[in-house]
This record gives structure tokens, sequence and C-alpha cells, in this order.
């Protein structure tokens, strides 16, 4: 009974957190669009939070470069489970045209578990909406 | 009174931060006394990867390396490869690149406004100025079929043409009357006023030794413009004016940005009359051997590219500048002194954009010697990633 | 007693503040999203906030005292509770009007004791900043709710109802007005509303006090935002507006909570300094006026 | 003998015996201030009691004080057993702590005006001694007390003169006198200045805070916090009602209602701005003397009764708070706040301790605290009748208790939450039983305010009080017990279970050391609004440091004083012996004091000689108090 | 009198100066005249510093400072040279504050010293970014791999 009631807050309430991993900024600058008039992610209850202990879904753009890497994975730690990764944006998702790069460690799904993949550069909002509606749907 | 200074992280991930970069604010109470920044967790190091990458592929690289002035970077990159050997742009290409240079230079002014307004906490002003943003993302999409990253840039001409002029101007005419409003809501606004005036001033000395540029360095008072002062494509054919206010404070650089959007719309607007039909590509066969520079007025500076190739199909050296690498490091000269709140404020005054600065696209020539390629590069890089990994998972 | 139970825990007290509270927020939060041109969220969007809350694993950070982490959020519940029991109460009941303002200090010395128990610095920057906006409206905040008294002559919150039902509402008169504007300038801060959010400042301090916490203790932080919501409107709509439970009350709460929302709109964030400056020097001012004029009899 | 001498006799030679018998002092003097309590509750139970010798005279208010009195001073010799120990001059510290509490015992039961002043002056002595063994920079506020109080006690001579020309009589409540002529006015003033530099009340204040600076902690939780306090207000109010006629809407009422609300707030707002922690403490101890005078100057029942309330709650959640500041120091060695941090977790019983009479203090319901102030306000209120400044007090009192709070979350933080560098453990059980026995004491008193303090301490001394507003202490923490239930019902159906330790998130890098906020610049803010910007710039300076203000004016006099000495070489030579010396005879001159006042007690022959002896000696003592300026100033 | 006309007159002799159009000018100078060029165009003719690049070359690493005269619409380009082993060349930064940035990532990119440099701490790099390593030089490979292998 109360696991229902909490899965139903789960699905209607979830609150975003926005991890940065050496974007080229597309993807977050979209991210933010999601929550302006035209978007209006607030309707399905979707916030965007600033801390990540607030946060029930991780969303991580960009290629994590050598620098960001631990960081991510401690900023993955600090989210209180039940808990949702999605890769925005091709970058995320396979690390796009900077696979070669140097400074480029390993796909973020090796650094912390993703759960969705949204490819794109960025991908729309409307693609981001509809990643979060099958996001619901991988809750258990 | 044995003053202990505390230090306060903003960052890597923080609100305020949209990509992350380590600030570490020193304070007394609230007042902050030292400032130092560590970015590098945005930095992607292009050049290697880019080696494989000929002159028309380049474009689509450096177009990553910002989001919000995709056009910024291409726009400097193809001027850099056309100096090399002079090369010449039709005229209709010539205003298509006014064109998306301007457009873009309205919607970051106004992804800036809001974001301002954001970190005020003034959320109605965001939503406003995003609200009148997307109008401008669909000509883009309309145009180029994207959002953002419209791909329309290569080197000797644009790749793709605008015809919906009439759809043009009318969204034009919506964006400008609406930053005229805001203009005089944010320039009336008590509250707005007392957050903003005599906040994070930027001394004119000051701005001359850090060499800053755009509109950080024109609310300085000082008056440069790539645009005005080193013409190209078609802004010498059209009639604007170059904004300069003398505060230096973060209220000159948002009325600076709020009046360029405005000036902006005048110069599609005079593009969009004077354009004639006419080809859109020079259609470049062979870029030669030699130097080049290439310059270009984006929302947040001047960008300047460097060039320089050898006679083959790939640069031999590119080496790009950012306006942010120039304005961020000014931010501790105007940060000291000023309360946390503000500190906030002031570091997202300048408008940075860490993506840029961190860009080092420099692409490599491909010689005899034996170097160090990018993938060995890779592959010691990821050597180290096995041992990071086997780190973090102990 | 069992009376008093209800009344404590169901009706006027935790169970109908609680949802009047939450609805309220909603309000808010819809109000403000149609001002954006927004659709906002739906109407149970804060009860599924908490109950998503609730279902999510509390994390404490480390080296922190458990006991204060965890314990702030219930305090401040406790304070909020009781005031919404009081406030309706047509007879005596536990307190009075000093009861009432000393009650309210409550919920930010949770948010201040949480946010410092959390060893985060910018939670300790929050907190300093909570208490110095405290410091900046307790003075506006009393000297209005004094005014009110100076007229009725009494500290129970049952008599000054009773005094407006014979001789007028307090905001009928000038001072009373005068009185009302600076109270509800206070109300603001005490919900934490722009322009007043900076202890929370999202921009700059992540959330300030709450941000280290997650799961249930959030929860009933945000349980106890969401009741202030309600309690401190009404508190207002019943000392300025008159009293009882009746639906021409709670037309009377909507106006109150009507114009903290447009304020809460049209205003950026003030810096603390800004704050401190104006709650001393005008809003102050305004309050010690209506005093005066409560004096002379206006 | 009289069982009043022997509160008085018995540590007064007890401290003889640890003066010369060092190693037992701390046993010998743990023993007497237990007889002491059990002597205190004997009257109190016994409620009226007379002693001829020495004209003492217990009765319920006199009892309750010295009641208090002796079981704060049996807690605080305990906490000094383990606290002091290996310290230098035990001996000595014990013996003047005895002293104090038999040269209180005597001022509290005295009827006498001679009798009082006989004790009240020896009070000086113990107070110079204990601030004193303080050790490095002792010396100076040592010296600072003993010139306040003992200035003070100056002007009680002449005050007591000319109540005794006025009425005719010595004895306390021998007649009420309306504070009309103006010879009546003076003489409440000289004897106010008595009261008020013991309690510390502004301008007579500095020397609080000098003590604090440097003093040991139980020797502050004694005297500054506790002890002085007591004798203080216990004075202040008998001034007020059983020899002058205050009343209410009366030129005195209002000098007192402003000064108490003036020392509340300029106090606190001194204390805001401190960074350490006994210091910060030291500026409240001022800072709460301000509600008991706002109190008693009310003229009403009500506002009297609150005052002594409030009295008794300092008493008992000062004293906790410097020694759990103590416990603190005796732990870590610093009572610095920058450098001290997290002691919550370590030191958690100290912790409940310190946190409940910070609450108390405070003024959070349903505490000691609150409901002392809670009677304070509602006199206020009942002069909305008379007067229009009420608002002015009330507003004084309340944002005062605000910043109260603030202030004390500021320490809270910086001790005990925050961040942590030091590995301190709990202190040993002697140490921590005194405060946490306050601690809860301030529940007890707060949650049956009505049923234990109001009824037994208050009410017999000043009758029944009409209460205008509604507070149920029990009634509340049982409902505050059921909304913490509700609270903790929320945490129980959530998922509690899943409780996880995770590190400090500072933006996904560990929080590096210096990433800490110790709490000591929290209101900076607040210093840097104008015009507190000029105040505190004006504070920083000691313009409102009476001491340092008659000291500025001592050096210039002395300057004049020297020029005098050069041409009067011949007539005293001995005036230009050195400092110590000098500092020697004004010890003299004050032991003088009391043989004078001794002499006069037995011989009778009163009349003349006071004001001739008072005369002479406060002439000498400005005239030295002059030349010690002087070589002060030249320091 | 033009900027290229007093950058002639003053430094005709150590700068070999080639205008490759009437908006680009590039002068090549020996490293010991760089600071006292390139404050020369700062200071006294007014240019504003753009940035620098270097390109790793066969006898060491080439590196040039680019100022914008803004009211010429003139780029001018100073070219020096930091011969390989030593690799050091004297820092602009005292005389120009804003070179300070861009000499630092020249110094982690290439491991150019710039003497007389007020901070020369990682600026892009990783903080666990292998010592010696230098991502825009052309070294090779076994070289690399051996640091790296000293690292760990």
């Amino acid at each position: 009974m109360l696991k229902k009631l909490f899965k139903w807050g789960l699905k209607k309430s979830l609150w975003v957190y926005h991890a940065g991993a050496s974007a080229c900024n597309n993807c977050d600058i979209e991210i933010l669009d999601l929550l302006t008039p035209r978007h209006d992610i607030e309707r399905f209850g979707i916030v965007l939070v600033g801390s990540p202990r607030h946060a029930d879904v991780l969303l991580v753009t960009g290629v994590a470069n050598r620098q960001v890497a631990p960081r991510l994975k401690r900023l993955y730690e600090q989210v209180p489970q039940p808990k949702l990764v999605i890769a925005v944006g091709s970058c995320a998702c396979s690390a796009h045209l900077f696979r070669d790069s140097y400074n480029y460690v390993s796909p973020i799904d090796e650094i912390i578990p993703v759960d969705i993949y949204l490819p794109g550069c960025p991908p729309k909002p409307e693609a981001m909406i509809d990643a979060v509606v099958k996001a619901l749907g991988k809750i258990q | 009174m044995d003053k202990k200074e505390t230090l306060i992280p903003i960052g890597p991930y923080h609100p305020l931060l949209e990509e992350p970069e380590f600030f570490k604010f020193y304070v007394e109470g609230e007042k902050v006394v030292d400032a130092e920044v560590r970015i590098g967790y945005n930095h992607r190091g292009i050049e290697k990867l880019s080696e494989a990458k000929t002159f028309d592929q380049a474009t689509f690289t450096v177009e990553r390396i910002c989001g919000i002035c995709s056009t910024s970077h291409p726009f400097a990159y193809v001027r850099a490869v056309e100096d090399i050997s002079g090369i010449a742009v039709p005229e209709r290409a010539e205003y298509i690149r006014t064109i998306i240079g301007d457009l873009e230079r309205i919607h970051s002014h106004l992804l800036w406004v809001g974001l301002a307004g954001h970190f005020l906490g003034y959320n109605t002003v965001f939503m406003w100025a995003w609200k009148y943003r997307e109008p401008v993302l669909d000509i883009f999409e309309a145009i180029s079929g994207n959002r953002n990253h419209y791909g329309m840039f290569k080197v000797g001409g644009v790749r793709r043409d605008i015809n919906d002029i009439a759809g043009l101007l009318k969204a034009i005419d919506d964006v400008e009357s609406f930053c005229n409003m805001l203009l005089k809501a944010v320039i009336d606004d008590p509250v707005i006023k007392a957050r903003l005036k005599n906040v994070g001033v930027l001394k004119k000395e000051d701005a001359i030794a850090m060499g800053v540029v755009g509109p950080v360095a024109r609310a300085s008072g000082l008056a440069i413009d790539v645009r005005k002062d080193h013409p190209y494509a078609a802004y010498d054919r059209v009639k604007f004016e170059t904004i300069v206010m003398e505060g230096g404070d973060i209220f000159n650089k948002t009325a600076i940005r709020l009046l360029e959007c405005v000036e902006s719309a005048k110069i599609i607007r005079q593009c969009l009359k004077q354009m004639r039909p006419g080809p859109i590509d020079a259609a470049v066969r062979e870029v030669g051997a030699g130097e080049g520079i290439g310059q270009h007025e984006a929302p947040r500076g001047e960008v300047i590219h460097y060039v320089k190739a050898n006679g083959s199909n790939y640069p031999e050296r590119h080496k790009i500048r950012a306006p942010s690498f120039m304005n961020v490091p000014s931010f501790k000269r105007t940060v000291i002194g000023e309360s946390l709140a503000d500190a906030a404020l002031i570091t997202a005054a300048v408008d940075p954009c860490y993506c840029c600065t961190e860009r080092m696209a420099a692409v490599e020539p491909e010689t005899g010697r034996v170097i160090l390629t990018g993938q060995e590069l890779v592959r010691l890089s990821q050597e180290k990633t096995e041992q990071m990994k086997v780190k973090l998972r102990g | 007693m069992m009376a008093m139970i209800f009344n404590f825990l169901i009706f006027p007290g935790f169970l109908f503040a609680a949802g009047a509270g939450l609805l309220a927020t909603w309000l808010d939060r819809k109000v403000t999203a149609r001002l954006q041109y927004r659709v906002g969220p739906p109407w149970f969007q804060p009860l599924a906030d908490l109950a998503k809350l609730l279902g999510k694993e509390i994390i404490v950070p480390e080296g922190v005292s458990r006991s204060v982490f965890l314990g702030a959020p219930l305090f401040g519940l406790a304070g909020v509770t009781l005031v919404s029991a009081i406030i309706f109460s047509p007879a005596p009941f536990v307190g009075d009007l000093i009861v009432v303002i000393y009650l309210l200090m409550l919920p930010p010395l949770a948010v201040i004791f949480g946010g410092s128990a959390s060893r985060n610095p910018l939670s300790a920057i929050g907190a300093s900043r909570e208490m110095k906006l405290v410091l900046a409206y307790e003075l506006p905040f009393i000297l209005a709710l004094f005014t009110v008294v100076l007229k009725t002559h009494s500290i129970m919150i049952g008599e000054i109802v009773r005094y407006q039902n014979l001789s007028g509402l307090m905001i009928g008169s000038l001072s009373g007005l005068f009185a009302f504007a600076a109270a509800l300038l206070a109300v603001q801060a005490k919900l934490g509303a722009v322009p007043f959010d900076l202890p929370e400042a999202e921009q700059e301090l992540a959330a300030g006090p709450l941000l280290e916490y997650s799961g249930a203790p959030l929860a009933v932080f945000r349980l106890t935002r969401a009741m202030l919501y309600f309690v401190l409107p009404a508190f207002l709509a019943v000392i300025f507006m008159g009293g009882g439970l009746d639906p021409w009350f709670m037309l009377k709460y909507l106006i109150v909570l009507t114009l903290i929302i447009l304020i809460k709109n049209t205003n950026p964030r003030l810096r603390i300094d800004h704050a401190l400056r104006l709650f001393w020097g005008p809003v102050s001012g305004l309050a010690a006026l209506a005093f005066i004029l409560a004096w002379l009899g206006k | 003998m009289n069982i009043l001498l022997w509160t008085i006799f018995l540590p007064i030679g007890a401290s003889l015996l640890c003066f010369i018998f060092r190693r037992a002092a701390g046993g010998a003097a743990l023993i007497v201030s237990a007889v002491g309590l059990a002597l205190g509750a004997k009257i109190f139970l016994a409620g009226q009691l007379l002693s001829p010798l020495l004209a003492l005279r217990a009765y319920p208010f006199s009892a309750s004080l010295y009641l208090a009195a002796s079981f704060l001073t049996f807690l605080i010799v305990l906490y000094s057993l383990k606290f002091m120990a290996g310290k230098e001059r035990l001996g000595e510290y014990y013996g003047y702590i005895l002293i104090t509490l038999g040269a209180a015992a005597g001022a509290f039961f005295a009827t006498d005006f001679l009798t009082l002043l006989m004790f009240w002056g020896l009070l000086g002595i113990p107070l110079y001694m204990l601030i004193g063994l303080g050790g490095d920079g002792a010396g100076g506020a040592a010296k600072k007390a003993l010139m306040i109080v003992g200035g003070a006690d100056a002007l009680m001579i002449i005050g007591i003169g000319l109540v005794w020309c006025l009425t005719g009589t010595l004895r306390v409540g021998g007649a009420l006198l309306p504070l009309e002529q103006p010879l009546t006015v003076i003489a409440f003033f000289c004897l106010l200045a008595g009261a008020f530099a013991k309690a510390g009340v502004m301008p007579l204040h500095g020397w609080i805070p000098a003590a604090a600076e440097s003093a040991p902690a139980p020797v502050l939780a004694l005297l500054p916090a506790s002890l002085d306090k007591l004798l203080g207000i216990y004075l202040l109010a008998r001034l007020c009602y059983d020899v002058f006629l205050v009343t209410p809407n009366s030129a005195v009422s209002f000098f007192l209602l402003a000064l108490g609300s003036l020392t509340i707030m300029a106090a606190v707002l001194g204390a805001l701005v401190q960074h350490d922690l006994k210091k910060l403490l030291a500026f409240h101890a001022v800072s709460q003397v301000g509600y008991m005078v706002v109190g008693i100057g009310t003229g009403l029942p009500l506002g009297v009764a609150g005052g002594l309330f409030h009295m008794f709650n300092n008493a008992i959640y000062k004293s906790c708070l410097f020694l759990c500041g103590g416990a603190v120091e005796f732990k870590n060695g610093t009572t610095d706040l920058s450098k001290l941090g997290g002691l919550a977790k370590t030191m958690p019983l100290t912790f409940a301790a310190f946190l409940i009479a910070a609450f108390s203090i405070s003024g959070v319901p349903p505490l000691n605290g609150f409901v002392s102030k809670w009677l304070i306000y509602q006199s206020l209120i009942e002069l909305s009748k008379i007067n229009a400044a009420w608002i002015i007090w009330l507003a004084a009192a309340m944002l005062g208790s605000a910043c109260t709070a603030a202030s004390f979350v500021k320490i809270t933080h910086a001790v005990f939450l925050g961040r942590s560098e030091a590995k301190a453990r709990e202190v040993h059980w002697t140490i921590w039983l005194a405060p946490v026995t306050l601690a809860a004491l301030c529940v007890v008193f707060g949650l049956g305010a009505y049923q234990l303090p109001l009824r037994f301490l208050i009410a017999p001394a000043v009758g029944l009080i009409g209460l205008i507003g509604v507070w149920d202490p029990l009634l509340a923490a049982g409902l505050i017990l059921v909304s913490l239930s509700v609270g903790l019902l929320i945490y129980f159906l959530g998922n509690v279970d899943a409780l996880k330790t995770r590190p400090i998130f500072a933006g996904g890098e560990e929080l590096p050391a210096a990433g800490k906020v110790s709490g000591v610049d929290f209101y900076d803010t607040v210093r840097q609004i104008r015009p507190l910007a000029l105040i505190y710039r004006a504070g920083e300076k000691r313009w409102f440091d009476f001491y340092e203000l008659s000291a500025a004016l001592l050096r210039w006099s002395s300057a004049w004083l020297v020029r005098l000495d050069a041409k009067i070489p011949g007539i005293i030579p001995w005036l230009r012996r050195d400092r110590a010396f000098k500092i020697k005879l004004l010890g003299a001159l004050i032991a003088a004091e009391l043989l004078v006042e001794g002499l006069l007690l037995v011989s009778g022959v009163r009349e003349i000689l006071t004001g001739l002896a008072a005369l002479a000696m406060v002439a000498a003592a400005f005239y030295l108090a002059g030349r010690l300026g002087g070589s002060y100033a030249n320091e | 009198m033009s900027v290229i006309e007093q950058i002639k007159t003053r430094f005709g002799g150590k700068a070999a100066v080639q205008e490759r159009s009437p908006r680009r000018v590039y002068l090549t100078v020996q490293k010991q005249d760089v600071t006292a060029l390139g404050e020369f165009l700062f200071r006294e003719l007014g240019g504003r510093f753009s940035t620098a690049s270097g390109v790793d070359t066969r006898p060491g690493v080439e590196v040039l400072y680019h100022f914008a005269f803004d009211r010429d619409n003139l780029v001018v380009s100073v070219r020096t040279l930091a011969e390989k082993p030593e690799l050091e060349l004297p820092s602009l930064t005292p005389a120009v504050p804003a070179a300070e940035w861009v000499e630092r990532e020249i110094h982690e990119m290439f491991g150019v010293n710039f003497a007389g440099h007020p901070n020369l701490a990682t600026l892009l790099l990783p903080d666990d970014w292998p010592d010696g390593v230098y991502p825009l030089r052309k070294k090779t490979f076994e070289s690399e791999q051996e640091l790296t292998a000293r690292e760990n």
C-alpha cells in the first residue's frame, strides 16, 4: 500500500538534477529550455533542483573528461535511492566526436549506470520529454 | 581581531553553473576577500582527434566547441581559412552570414538576460526572456533544420539559403518589441537597480589590462566591436550603433546586451532588404599554404581563430580564442570586496562560456615524423582510465 | 479532552492546516506558472512530492550529529502545528499573541539548526542568512502586531477577533492598513518567498540549509513550509480582517495569499543587507507610523 | 548560634581553613557549600527567621535567594573539583568562593543598611581576587571590576547617609520614601548605582566582559552570571518597593525602563559580533539584566514578578552556559569560536545542556526563559493604558530576544555543530553534572512555572499576580510532544530503514579543509548596516564603556594632579611612592571602610560619623583612582 | 604615423616585418626582444592583446602573440621561437596582464616555461594529468609511455 503510494509519488514528481560533464552547453541550455513556457515540464511535476540530495533523476550531458569522471561518480553517490540516470545528447551516449580525445576517459555508462540513452546533438526538447516518459515506465 | 577567512566552494556542480567549474571564494562573513577559479572540467581536447578532419569537416568540429555561440566559431574559422589565400565569398552568402551571426546574438543575449533573472531569483524574467527566445530558435530550425548547431557555414560560403523573408521579418519585429519592453522594465525596476547598480564594477583600466572584449569591454567604456573595427561580411553595408557605457557594473552589462538585441534586429532587417539573389557558395577547391586570422564579434565578444596551412587538405595549426577566455579572468578584479550574493551574479555577468574557454581545438598536421598520434594519446589516456576505474571501484 | 485532541490534530490543527497548506503551495505554483505563460502542475502535485520524498532513502552527511540533523525538522513542524491550533480557537487555548510570535520562531530555528548541523559551508551561509532575516523582519512584525494590541487592548486572539466583530475590521482603519502592509512583508519573509528567499537562494547556495536533506526529513521540512503557507496568511487574516472559519474567512485568506504570490512574482531576490535595510528602515517606519496613528485613534 | 549567623560565619570561617590547608580546600568547600545548601533549604522551609545580632532577618524572598545562591555555589564547587584541579592558588580560590557565599548570605538577610553595606563591601574583595586568579591579563580586569563595583559602593555610602538623613532610620524598609524631593531622588540613584554595578546594568557593565576574557569559567558562572545578579536585582527590588516608592508612569519608572531596554539591546548587539565564547556569554550576562530592570521598572506586580522570575531563570541558564563553556575550554583548550566546531558528536551531554540553556535564554517556549519574558511583556502591555512609550520597551525586549537567539545560533554553530577539527571526549561526570542539573531545572521551571517557581519563589515576595495573557506550559508541552510524535510517525511511514551516511556534498569535489564556516562572521552584515556600523565602531573604541570613559577623564585629571603633586611634595611625601604601594593603600582604604562600618555598628555613634566617613572615603577613593589612572595612562 | 611605421622606427633592426596584407602584419623577433616589443605594442601603441598561439616545430615551439589594433583594422602577430630542449621564453604577463591565462595554457600544452610568470598552475588539464606529458607536443610515443609508467 505504502509502496504503491511512493511509486505513484515518484511517477508524478520527478526532481531532476542536471550534471554537465564537459558538455558544449547546448544540451544544458535545451534542458533549461524545458522549464520555459513552451515546454513547461512542471506540468508533469518535473522540476530542476539545486542539490543532488533532492534529486530523483540525474541528467548527464557531455563526455566525461578525466577531470570530471571521478566527480561525476561522487555526484551519483550523493543522490538518494531510488534514482534514475538519463544520458542526454550524443556526447553522453557515445562520446560523439570526442571519442578520440586524449582527455576522454570512458563512456558515461561505465562510470555510473545509465538507464535511458537520449541521442541527438542536441536532442530536441520534445525528445527529452519523451525520454522522461520512458523513464517513468522504468520505475518498478 | 584575528579573522579567519572561510572558503566557500562553488561548484564544480552548482546550480549557478550550467557547466562544471570550480570557484573558490574566500569570504569573511559574506564579503569576498579572495577568489580562485579552477577550470578544466570542460576540457575535451578537440585537437588531436580533429587531426584527420579536412578544412571542411573542421567547421563542424568547431561548431561543437560551444552550443550557445555555435555560429561564432565556424564564422571566425571560415574567415581565417579564407584569409590564407584571400578567397572571395559571394555577396548573398555574406548577407546570410551576417543574418545568422546576429540572430545568434539575439538568442544568446536573451538567454543571458533570462539566466540573469534566474540568478536574481526573478523567475518571471527568466520565463519571459526564454519565451521570446523560442521564435528565434524556430527561425533557425526553419533555415537550417536544427534549433542549435545549424551547420550553416562552409569555407567560401554558406550551406543553405534563406527564403522565408516575410516570416523572418515578423519574428524580428516581435523580438524587438519585447526587447524594448524588457529594457524599460529592467531600467525602471528599483529592486533590479539596487541589485545591479555599482555591483561588480570593472574599471576601464582593468578592462584594458585584462584585454576583455564584447559587451563586458563596452560596459567599461571601451568602444570596441569587431563588426565596426574590422568590418567583414555585410557589416560595412548596414547601419548600426556600437553601444558603449561607462559604468562597468552589471546594470550596464545588462542594458548593453538588451540594446544590442535591438541593434541586431536592425541589422537583420537591413540585410533582408538589401539581399539580392545570387550564389551562396564560392565552391572552394584549394586552400593553399600560409597563415590566416579570422575574427568575429560573437555575442560575448571577439572570437579569433588562427589557421596555419601547409598546402595539404588539412590545417597545420588551428588556434582558437573564445571571448570568455579573456573575460573570465577579469572576474577576480570585479568580485573582491563584494558580497557572496553578488559574487554569484558577477561571475555570471561576464556571460562566461567555459566550453568555449576550454576548447583548445588546435588541428595538427600530418607530418612525416613519428609523433604522438591521437590514437596513441588515446591509448595512454585509456590505460590511465583503466587504472582509475580500478581505483574508483576499490 | 477528545475535542482538544481533535482540534489539535484534525481541525483546525495539523491535518487541516497541512491539507490547506499543500493546496496553497499548489496555488502558488499554479498562479506563478500562469503569470509566466505556463500551465503549471496539477493540484495533487505537492502531495505527490511528499509521497515521493517519503519513499526515498535518507542520507545523513558524514560526521554530523544525527539527533540534531534528524530532530530539527520535527521541532519546526511542532511549532507550526501548535500555532495552527491556537489561531482559530475562539476560547483561550494554550497561548496568546506573544506565544504565537514566539512559536513562529520555531520553524526558522529548525531550519537554521538543521542547516548548521549539515556541516556544509553553503548550508551554514544559508543558516546565517535565515537568522539575519529573522532579525530583520522581527521588528516590523512586532510593531505591526502590537499596533493591533494597542487598538484592542488585548493579546488574546479570541478577543482581537471579537473586537473586530464589534468595531469593524482592523484593516478598515488607516493604522490597521499600514500595520497590515508591514506585517505582510514580514510574513513574506517568514515564508521565505521571493524577494526574501535568500537563505535558500537556489542559484547561490544550492538549497542553503536544506542542501543536505533528503527523504523523510526533507518531506517534513516541506510540509512545515506548506503549513506555514496556510498558517501565516491565515494568522494575518485573523488579526487584521477578523476570524471565524467560514467561507468569508477563506476569501480573506485567499486575498492575503494572492498578495503574497503577486509580490513573489514581480520582484527579484534581495541581498541580505538590502533586506536588513528594508525591514529596519522603511518597513519598520511604516509599522511605527501605524502605531502612532493607532495611538492618535486613527 | 542562630541559623542565619551560621549561613554567614560558617563559610567565612571555613574560608580561613581553606587558606591554610590548601590541599583539603576543595573537599572542605564542597562540604561547607553542601551544608550551606541544607541550611538554605531549612530557612526556606521555615519561612521567617530572625537574628538580633547583626539585625538579620530571613523572610520568604530572601530565603529563596539564599537557597538559589547556595545551590549554585554547591554545584559550582562540585564542578570546580575536576575543572580547577592542578591549578595554582587553589586554597585561595575555594576560600574566596566561600567568603562570597557567606557575604552574600549576609547581604540577603540584612535588615539594616549598615549590615548590608558591610557585606556588600566585603563581596568586592573575593570578586577582585577571583577574577585576578585568571592569570595573565587578569589583573586589569580585576582592577576594573574593583573600581566599578567599589566606586558604586562608595556612592551607596552617600545614598545610605542621605536615606538616614531623610528618614532617621537605617532599617531597610523602615519607611517608604516617595520619589518626589530631589534629595530622595539623589539617594535613590546613589543606591541604585550599587545595585546596577553588581548586576552589570549599562553603563556600569564594563567589568563583566573584561572579566570574561581571563577569569576561570566557574568564577564567571558563580559571580557575574548568577550571584551578582541575584544580589544586584535583589537590592534593586528592595530599593524600588521597600525603601522608595516607584510607581508606574513615574519618571524613575521611565528611567528604569529606558535603561533596561538600552541594556538589553546594546549588550545583545555587542554579543552578536563577539568571537570568543566566554566574552559572548558575558555580553548576554549584561543583556539579560535589562529584562529584570525592565520588569521591576514597570512598577506593576506582574512586571516585578517577571523580573524576579527572570532573575532566578537567568541564574540557572547563565551558570549552565558558562559551565558548558568551561567544559568546552577544558577539553579543547580554547574558547575562540573560529577554532572550535563539531563538538555535538563528541560531547553530547554538554551539548544537550548547552542547547537547552541556549533555548531557554532565547525564550523558546516552553522553557523557563520564555515564561519570565512573557510575564515581563505582559506588564509592558499593561503599561499601554498609561503611556505610549511602552511599545519601545516592548520592541527592544522582543527584538533583543531574537538577537539573543541569533547569537546562540552562532555559538551553537561555531562550537557544537559546524565542522570539527577537534577530537575532544565528553568531560568527567563532576563537570557535566552541574550543567545537566541546571538544564534540567530549566525544563522543570519552564513546564511547571505556575506550580513551582511562581508559587514558591515569586508569590511570597510579590503576592498574587493577575495575568492578561494565556500560556499553559504543560498543555503546550504535551501538544508539542504529540506533534513530535506525528513527525516521527511521518519518519517511520517513510523509508527510515534506508538511513545512509554519505560524504558532504561540495559540488562533487571533496570538501577542502578550509571550507569551514566557523560562524564567527555570521552577523558581519548586521555590523555593516548604518547606523549600526557607526555604533559598533564607536563601541570598538570603547565609547560606551563607563570605566574607560572615566579612565580617560581620570588620565586627563591626573595630569593636573601630577602638577599639583609637584607643588606639594613636602606636605604628603608618601603620595609619590610607587604604584604597588598605592594599590595596597586603596585596599587599606576599603578595609578601613569596613572597619569604620563595623565600629559604627557597635558604637551606635552613627549619625555624624557616617556622613564624614563617607565623604572622606569618596574623596580619597577618587584621588587614588585618579593617581592610578595616571599611572595607568603612563604604562 | 601608422602603427607599422612606428614599429619599424622603434624595432626596425630587431624585428623582421612581413606585411601579408594591409590588415595582417607578422613580426619575427628573437625571444629576448619579445617583452620589450609586447610592452611597446600594448602600452604605447594601444594594441589590444588578443591571444597567443604555439606550434611545435622542429627547432622548438613557435609562439605567436596576436595584438589587435581596433582603430586601424589591423592584427599584428609577433612570432618568436622557444628553442628545444629548454623551451624557455620570457613571460609577457608582467607587462600585459591579459596574457596570464594563455601563457598558462601554452605552458601546460607544450611545456614552454615562461620565465617571470606569476602562476603557471594547471589550467585546463585534469588534476591527475601526468607530469611531462604535453598534449600538443610532437614527441615520440615511447618516451610518453615511459613517462606514464614512471608516473604510476
